[in-house]
């Protein structure tokens, strides 16, 4: 399993001979997997850079801080990471409602905050410093609604979304566009709502299968979209399920086995991608770490190239030239090319992607 | 049978046993009298195992049984009914009986046991079904030496068995010290009435504030005037 | 009327009638006894008159006013206070708290004297301090209001208890065999207590199985067996009833 | 949401979702069962018991990953998550015990070793979700349109018998009267010649096993493994053996039951965000009604 | 024995200290509360004193919650709903109706209060376990309530930019050190009311409930309702506190107030020392900045964290300052002045 091998440095205070970038996340806890492979990624992102010595003739550090993906922790350790002088920039958090708790201390600060996974649609209004590398909900939504409608051809859409900030919100834009395509006879049969960590959906599937769904938008990490098709295989073996980006990673195949067969979603990154960039990138990371990175944790390998390109590109550490020099990046990473938008946020295209044979593969 | 030397017990900083030794041989009564707080349950305690003694020794014929705990202590032989009655609330009272003989693996003897304390305690064999929390002061009372019996011990050790008792029952009690004693069981014997205790007792030792400060034949100590004054309630 | 009077109560526990039309009366001033074997309902009787056992049948009434529903908390309001057959103290309160709790009911300042220490509060407080401090010193255990109730031998405890009982300012203390545990000296002090206090206007009414302070103390006995009354009368009648004798006291003293 | 079902539907919903209950439910009484054992003995709430529940699953993958097959690998895992059971007693408990402690300590004790356990786990383990076998899936038995899942059945008879088999142990043997007395009163009970330590030790060793079993039952079941399922069901369960009266084995089970069904009808009916709370609900209004639970007997104190 | 005379010595060492701080208790007061005032101009980074102002809110929460379990004897397993139910009503009413700090404040603590009457009248029958595993279930339904109903609480998005107190038309905020001023006004306030409560006879029917309740009861205390005034002042004092959470923080959502909170709540009070005011802040203070402190732990952080909690119990299980006062009982001073007066009385009498 994986293994976070970032030197770790508490000391605060007074600038000294290094570049230190914060990688905040839930390190312990029931998502720990998240920040750690935040922690994996930025890791080998900047071992790359020092290896061509460093950034402005500096070594860069990966400090990794824990925040037990709470609201309050975070809060804590953006207080932290901000008394450190020397830290640049935050790779970080995890969740919208995490990062959105620790938003404001870092924009007060002016230290710049690139969440690789925050997609509520507030987030990155909560100020100039603050940027995310996650595509905002309305646009995957809509790629995924479009596999479902046009590629499946499905008219009767049920919803199962997670009761977290993410999934309400995700929930309530695929409603929003199926409503207005209604005249083409699509129709959301039935939406329920699951709690995160009940591992039992099935009275939701129960409700969704009652009412004629055909193909279910399964709004969710892959700790949803795994249980769900398999429960949901069980009661009705031809229902076909559409998820989201970040239910992509190999967990994804380990837990759902044969019932994730088919399942089709649109990912910005694709760990298969014939790409070379992407080829070395996923060789490089499984072989470090043991298992393939997620579209997550590659979001997170290219913000901490975006920050370290922008430090080269701004030529200095002063932090506001570096926001600015995030704010008009162009680069060209292994999630595709990202440009920030006046909103701070990123528009990349997406490539889809389906379950065969116990492999993710492109469709064309 | 029963030695201690030397015995310290302490709760907390309360130095509650000053080494205190006595002796007790086998197929007597002895007694321990002294005043409230003295030490008489403490040094029960003590040999029964429930209660941790920090130096001194007992042996119990030529074992040492210094802190071994109390479920070993209870298999060599020794049964007490302890102060305050200690009954099991919720269990009914032939299941509370049936657990004093919780040692024993011989049906036949222990359906003996149990006909000789309804025989005794006849208002026992009516509540047999009761549960014990619900008995009353004296009742409860009955069933703690009861219990005790049913293991048959080889010394059976008494603290204040008349406590709550009516006074008929109260020289039952006393009447029963001496007849079990006779068919072979040795004695140690806790009283508040002091009179009666010593009128049963072959010998007795006076405990006072941890220490024993008299000891000797049972006849003699109730006509010391010491004692008569301090605890007798007379002159 | 009497001053205290209970009248053919009842109270059965499934199919055990443990107090069976029990009657008896007690007069202002009065020291009471209520004896008889174990098991006989006295207890019970005591649970009755104090709200802790709702009575079946029969009636209780006290100065003229029913008090047999009455719940538990209240009756100590109406006069009457109780201790324990089974020893009810607060164990890690100290001595004097555990009095002043008995003074609760008469202390009548409120949640706002208390937050803003009223002079009404801090009258109170000392007035109830003082008081508490007496009883203690009457009793004997002047030297122990600083001591945790738990560090207190048996005999003090049951003391303490009987302070409590006395704080409520009862008229009529009820006590459950408060000689038990005792020994002969300390006994004959508690009697010599009990006295003074009736002598000071309580009214008593003793559950004991030791009958040097039954015989000594009380003004009248009443006999109670399988809940039912067999006998009441003066002490010396009892002692000679040969009903009582059989049933309770048992063959002829060996000691006495 | 219930308008858009027709009513030939809503039956079978109905229907269904009283088999997902049921056997839930019966999940639930076998960690409940865990709960009832150790309160039943000390008047302990056992806050370590989800984390146990949720060793027990690692316990078994870890061997099946090891390929000893999924029966050995079972056993071990009750085998050692009794032992586990034990050790937190023996380690943690009974010390306390030993110094006549509060109670309140040792409930601080089982949450200090709940983090301990669950973080661990996260260490050794990962938080992610792993897979584990469905080794006791029979495909779907159907009765008409409603269909059971022989997961369902397998998951109910197993906790059955292992429930009447815990209650025999402790209404008939002497082991049970053991524990029983020790329950009442430890200091007595030690007076009788009966080694406390032991049978809390194999009380224990019992609440772990059970949980062990209920541990692997549920995770073939979901197919689900990781660090923190222990948390909600743990709390869940819990309230299942209050409502069935603590301390009361078949309590535990009525519970557990009340839980699981009730809980498959409001995420059907009110949506699965209601789901985890009315277990509480539920145990709230039954004990305004009947404040020792369902079965529950009245602590007895005469005064 | 040697073990036992040190117990006897740590005994007598309790005495001695508290006799040294009943002497000195005016110097030590004034020192402490300057440490206290003066700490924001010690050099302590903004990090620093965010976990001092944690400190303070984990301090008047374990004030609250000792008030219902230290002294009454009820174990609440679900305080951190009371928590929620402060920290939301008060930011609702600040942000929907721009109501101020104090106002807002005092309406969360209200509402909290209102709801642990709620709690505590059906559930007063209840003993032990049982009402414990009710306040749990509140907790848990407080929780559901937040995360459903999504047109007041904003479901699981939660409230964001909730607005700091400002007093004299200042801003109290993180920087200029308002907020933990204002935390320190906060918890003073708090100790005092829970000081004036215990040593009343209030406070004595508190303990008297929970030393045992039937015997309260036949001294007259009516306990149903000592029991719930006990959950009405601990759940206000927990709702303020919510408040100043709150906007402190300025985001809340309902995952902010877990079941994990009510734990470390009630951890906290045990660790510090139940049914004793100081022990309070010293659990807050070591349990607050253990995570903080231990952070270079990284994975093991809440391992030993458990270790923690089960070594403290093992071997101080009546928590850090749990010790029972071996100073004379304080009298009142009236009391003292008459008790004097009749002792010279008595003199004058015999020597008369
Ligand atoms: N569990 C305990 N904790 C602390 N002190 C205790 C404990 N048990 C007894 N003591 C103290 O030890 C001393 C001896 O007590 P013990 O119970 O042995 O006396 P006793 O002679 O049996 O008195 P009594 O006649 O009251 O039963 C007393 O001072 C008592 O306060
Ligand atoms: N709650 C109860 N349930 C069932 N039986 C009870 C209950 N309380 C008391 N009893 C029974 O009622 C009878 C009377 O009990 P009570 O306690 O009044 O006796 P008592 O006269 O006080 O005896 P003692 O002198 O032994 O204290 C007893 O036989 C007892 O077993
Ligand atoms: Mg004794
Ligand atoms: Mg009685």
């Amino acid at each position: 399993a994986g293994k976070t091998s970032g030197t770790s440095s508490q000391s605060g205070g007074k600038a000294s001979g290094t570049i230190k970038i914060a990688v905040a996340g839930p390190m312990t806890g029931d998502n720990a997997e998240y920040g750690k492979g935040f922690v994996n990624a930025a890791n080998m992102m900047v071992e790359q850079w020092n290896a061509k010595d460093g950034v402005l003739g500096k070594k860069i550090e990966v400090v990794p801080y824990d925040d037990k993906n709470s609201g309050e922790e975070a809060a804590s350790i953006a207080q932290k990471i901000v008394s450190d002088k020397d830290i640049i920039g935050v790779i970080g958090h995890f969740a919208s409602g995490v990062s959105m708790a620790a938003a404001p201390t870092y924009q007060e600060n002016k230290v710049i905050e690139i969440s690789p996974s925050a997609s509520h649609p507030d987030y990155s209004g909560m100020g100039t410093y603050i940027f995310r590398n996650n595509t905002v909900i309305n646009v995957e939504a809509a790629a995924g609604l479009d596999m479902a409608i046009n590629d499946l051809g499905k008219k009767n859409i049920g919803i199962i979304s997670i009761k977290t900030d993410w999934g309400t919100s995700t929930s309530a834009i695929v409603k929003k566009l199926v409503t207005e395509k209604a005249s083409t006879g699509v129709k959301v049969v039935a939406h329920e709502e699951v709690m995160e960590g009940s591992d039992d959906y099935s009275p939701a599937i129960t409700k969704l299968n009652a009412a004629g769904a055909d193909v279910v938008i399964c709004v969710g990490m892959y700790n949803l979209v795994a249980p769900v098709s398999k429960q949901y295989k069980q009661v009705n073996p031809n229902i076909a399920v559409v998820g989201f980006s970040n239910a992509y990673s190999q967990q994804l195949l380990d837990l759902g086995g044969k019932a994730v067969e088919g399942l089709r979603f649109p990912v910005i990154f694709f760990s298969g991608s014939e790409n070379p960039k992407v080829k070395t990138y996923v060789d490089e990371y499984k072989k470090r770490f043991g298992s393939t990175p997620s579209a997550l944790t590659s979001q997170a390998y290219d913000s901490v190239g975006i920050l370290l390109e922008a430090i080269k590109t701004a030529g200095t550490t002063d932090r506001a030239k570096v926001r600015d020099a995030v704010a008009a990046i162009k680069y060209d990473g292994v999630t595709g090319n990202t440009v920030f938008n006046e909103k701070r946020d990123v528009q990349k295209s997406f490539v889809k992607v389906t379950v065969k044979d116990g492999k993710f593969v492109e469709i064309k | 049978m029963l030695k201690i030397s030397n015995l310290n017990t302490f709760y907390g900083h309360i130095h509650a046993l000053k080494g205190i030794s006595m002796e007790i041989k086998k197929g007597e009564v002895v007694s321990l009298i002294g005043s409230n707080g003295a030490g008489k349950s403490s040094t029960l305690g003590s040999i029964a195992g429930l209660v941790r003694t920090q130096s001194g020794n007992v042996t119990f014929m030529d074992k040492d049984i210094t802190n071994m705990s109390p479920h070993n202590i209870v298999k060599l032989g020794i049964s007490l009914s302890p102060e305050g009655r200690e009954v099991f609330p919720a269990l009914t009272v032939q299941e509370n009986l049936r657990l004093g003989a919780y040692t024993k693996k011989d049906k036949v003897k222990m359906s003996e046991s149990f006909t000789r304390v309804y025989d005794l305690f006849p208002r026992l064999k009516e509540r047999i079904k009761q549960t014990a929390g619900t008995l009353s002061g004296g009742e409860q009372q009955m069933l703690a030496i009861g219990r005790a019996l049913m293991s048959e011990p080889q010394l059976l050790m008494l603290d204040e068995p008349s406590l709550g008792l009516a006074p008929n029952l109260v020289l039952m009690i006393f009447e029963l010290i001496e007849s079990i004693n006779k068919q072979g069981t040795t004695i140690l014997l806790i009283e508040q009435n002091a009179n009666m205790a010593l009128s049963v007792s072959h010998r007795a030792y006076v405990l006072e504030t941890g220490n024993i400060s008299m000891t000797g034949n049972a006849k003699e100590l109730a006509n010391d005037p010491r004692v008569k004054k301090a605890y007798l309630g007379i002159g | 009327m009497a001053y205290l009077k209970v009248n053919s109560i009842t109270k059965q526990f499934g199919g055990l009638v443990a107090v069976d039309k029990v009657s008896f009366e007690v007069e202002k001033d009065e020291i009471v006894s209520i004896i008889g074997p174990n098991g006989a309902g006295k207890t019970t009787i005591f649970n009755m008159l104090t709200g802790v056992y709702g009575i079946d049948s029969g009636e209780i009434t006290f100065d003229g006013t029913p008090i047999h529903n009455t719940m538990p908390q209240n009756i100590v309001d109406i006069g009457i206070s109780r201790t324990f057959q089974n020893i009810r103290l607060f164990p890690n309160m100290r001595v004097i708290e555990n009095v002043l709790v008995g003074t609760h009911i008469r202390t009548k300042y409120g949640f706002i004297d208390t937050l803003f220490r009223t002079p009404r509060y801090k009258r109170e407080e000392a007035q109830k301090t003082l008081r508490a401090i007496e009883i203690l010193n009457s009793i004997g255990l002047g030297n122990r209001i600083n001591d945790y109730a738990q560090n207190l031998p048996y005999g003090e405890q049951r003391k303490v208890e009987i302070a409590r009982a006395i704080a409520t300012d009862a008229k009529i203390i009820l006590l459950d065999e408060p000689a038990a545990g005792m020994n002969p000296q300390e006994s004959e002090e508690l009697l010599r207590f009990i006295r003074e206090l009736r002598d000071k206007g309580y009214t008593i009414i003793l559950i004991e199985h030791d009958m040097n302070v039954v015989m000594n103390i009380s003004d009248r006995i009443y006999v109670i067996d399988h809940g039912k009354k067999i006998a009441e009368g003066l002490p010396a009648d009892i002692a000679g009833n040969q009903q009582v004798i059989e049933a309770y006291l048992g063959g002829v003293k060996k000691d006495a | 949401m219930s308008g858009i079902l027709t009513r030939n539907c809503v039956a079978t919903v109905i229907i269904q979702q009283l088999f997902n209950g049921l056997a839930l439910g019966m999940a639930y009484a076998l960690i409940a069962v865990g709960y009832s054992l150790v309160f039943g003995i000390l008047r302990l709430i056992n806050f370590s018991h989800g984390a146990v529940y949720a060793f027990s699953a690692h316990i078994a993958l870890l061997f099946v990953g090891l390929n000893f097959g999924i029966i050995p690998a079972i056993i071990l895992s009750i085998v050692l998550t009794g032992i586990l059971g034990v050790l937190i007693d023996k380690t943690a408990l009974e010390p306390l015990r030993m110094n006549n402690s509060i109670p309140m300590a040792s409930l601080i004790t089982t949450i200090g070793m709940s983090n301990i356990i669950q973080n661990l786990l996260m260490i050794f383990f990962n938080t992610e979700r792993k897979s584990f076998p469905a080794f006791f899936d029979f495909g779907m038995i159907k009765f008409g349109s409603v269909q059971v899942n022989s997961t369902q059945v397998v998951m109910f008879v197993v906790s059955l018998i292992l429930l009447v088999f815990l209650t025999l142990i402790i209404n008939k043997t002497k082991l049970g009267l053991a524990m029983r007395a020790t329950e009442q009163n430890s200091k007595a009970a030690s007076l009788m010649g009966i080694n406390t330590n032991f049978v809390i030790s194999a009380t224990f060793f019992l609440g772990g096993a059970s949980a062990a079993i209920a541990g692997v039952l549920i995770s073939g079941y979901y197919q689900i493994v990781y660090p923190g399922m222990g948390f909600m069901v743990g709390l869940k369960a819990f309230a299942a053996a209050v409502l069935g009266g603590i301390g009361v084995l078949y309590g535990s089970v009525v519970g557990g039951l009340v839980v699981g069904v009730s809980e498959s009808y409001a995420a059907t009916f009110m949506g699965s965000s209601y789901r985890d709370s009315v277990a509480f609900i539920i145990l709230i209004l039954v004990l305004i009604i009947r404040p020792t639970g369902l079965f529950g007997k009245k602590d007895i104190k005469k005064v | 024995m040697d073990k036992n005379l040190e117990k006897g010595k740590s005994k007598n060492f309790i005495l001695i200290l508290e006799s040294f701080i009943e002497k000195y208790k005016v110097p030590i007061a004034g020192v402490s509360a300057l440490i206290l005032l003066g700490l924001p101009f010690m050099g302590f980074s903004q990090y620093i004193m965010r976990i001092f102002i944690m400190i303070g809110i984990y301090s008047m929460l374990a004030l609250g919650l000792n008030i219902l379990t230290g002294y009454t004897g009820l174990v609440s397993l679900g305080h951190a709903g009371f928590y929620a139910i402060g920290a939301y009503t008060a930011s609702l009413l600040s942000l929907k109706l721009g109501a101020n700090f104090l106002v807002a404040a005092i309406g969360g603590a209200v509402l909290a209060a209102i709801c642990g009457l709620l709690v505590s009248l059906p559930t007063l029958r209840l003993k032990g376990t049982y009402l414990s595993i009710v306040t749990l279930g509140f907790g848990e339904i407080v929780k559901m309530i937040l995360i459903n109903w999504d047109k007041v609480t904003n479901g699981t998005l939660g409230l964001k930019n909730i607005p700091r107190p400002s007093m004299f038309g200042l801003k109290l905020t993180l920087v200029n050190n308002g907020m933990y001023y204002l935390m320190l006004v906060l918890v003073a306030l708090i100790t005092l009311l829970c000081t004036l409560l215990i040593k009343s006879k209030i406070g004595r029917a508190f303990m008297s409930i929970k030393e045992d309740e039937l015997a309260a009861i036949m001294m007259g205390i009516k306990t149903t309702r000592y029991k719930a005034l006990a959950f009405v002042i601990s759940a206000f004092i927990t709702g303020i506190t919510g408040a100043f959470y709150a906007s402190m923080i300025g985001f809340i959502e309902p995952n902010s107030f877990t079941f994990d909170i009510s734990t470390l709540i009630i951890s906290i009070v045990i660790f510090g020392g139940m049914g004793t005011i100081r022990g309070m802040f010293l659990g807050s203070a070591i349990l607050i900045a253990f995570p903080e402190v231990f952070r270079f732990l990284m994975d093991y952080r809440f391992v030993v964290y458990g270790l923690v909690l089960v070594l403290m119990m093992r071997f101080r299980p009546q928590g850090m300052l749990g010790w029972k006062s071996q100073m004379p009982y304080k009298l009142p001073k009236l009391v003292k002045e008459s008790l004097k007066k009749n002792n010279k009385d008595n003199l004058k009498t015999q020597q008369i």
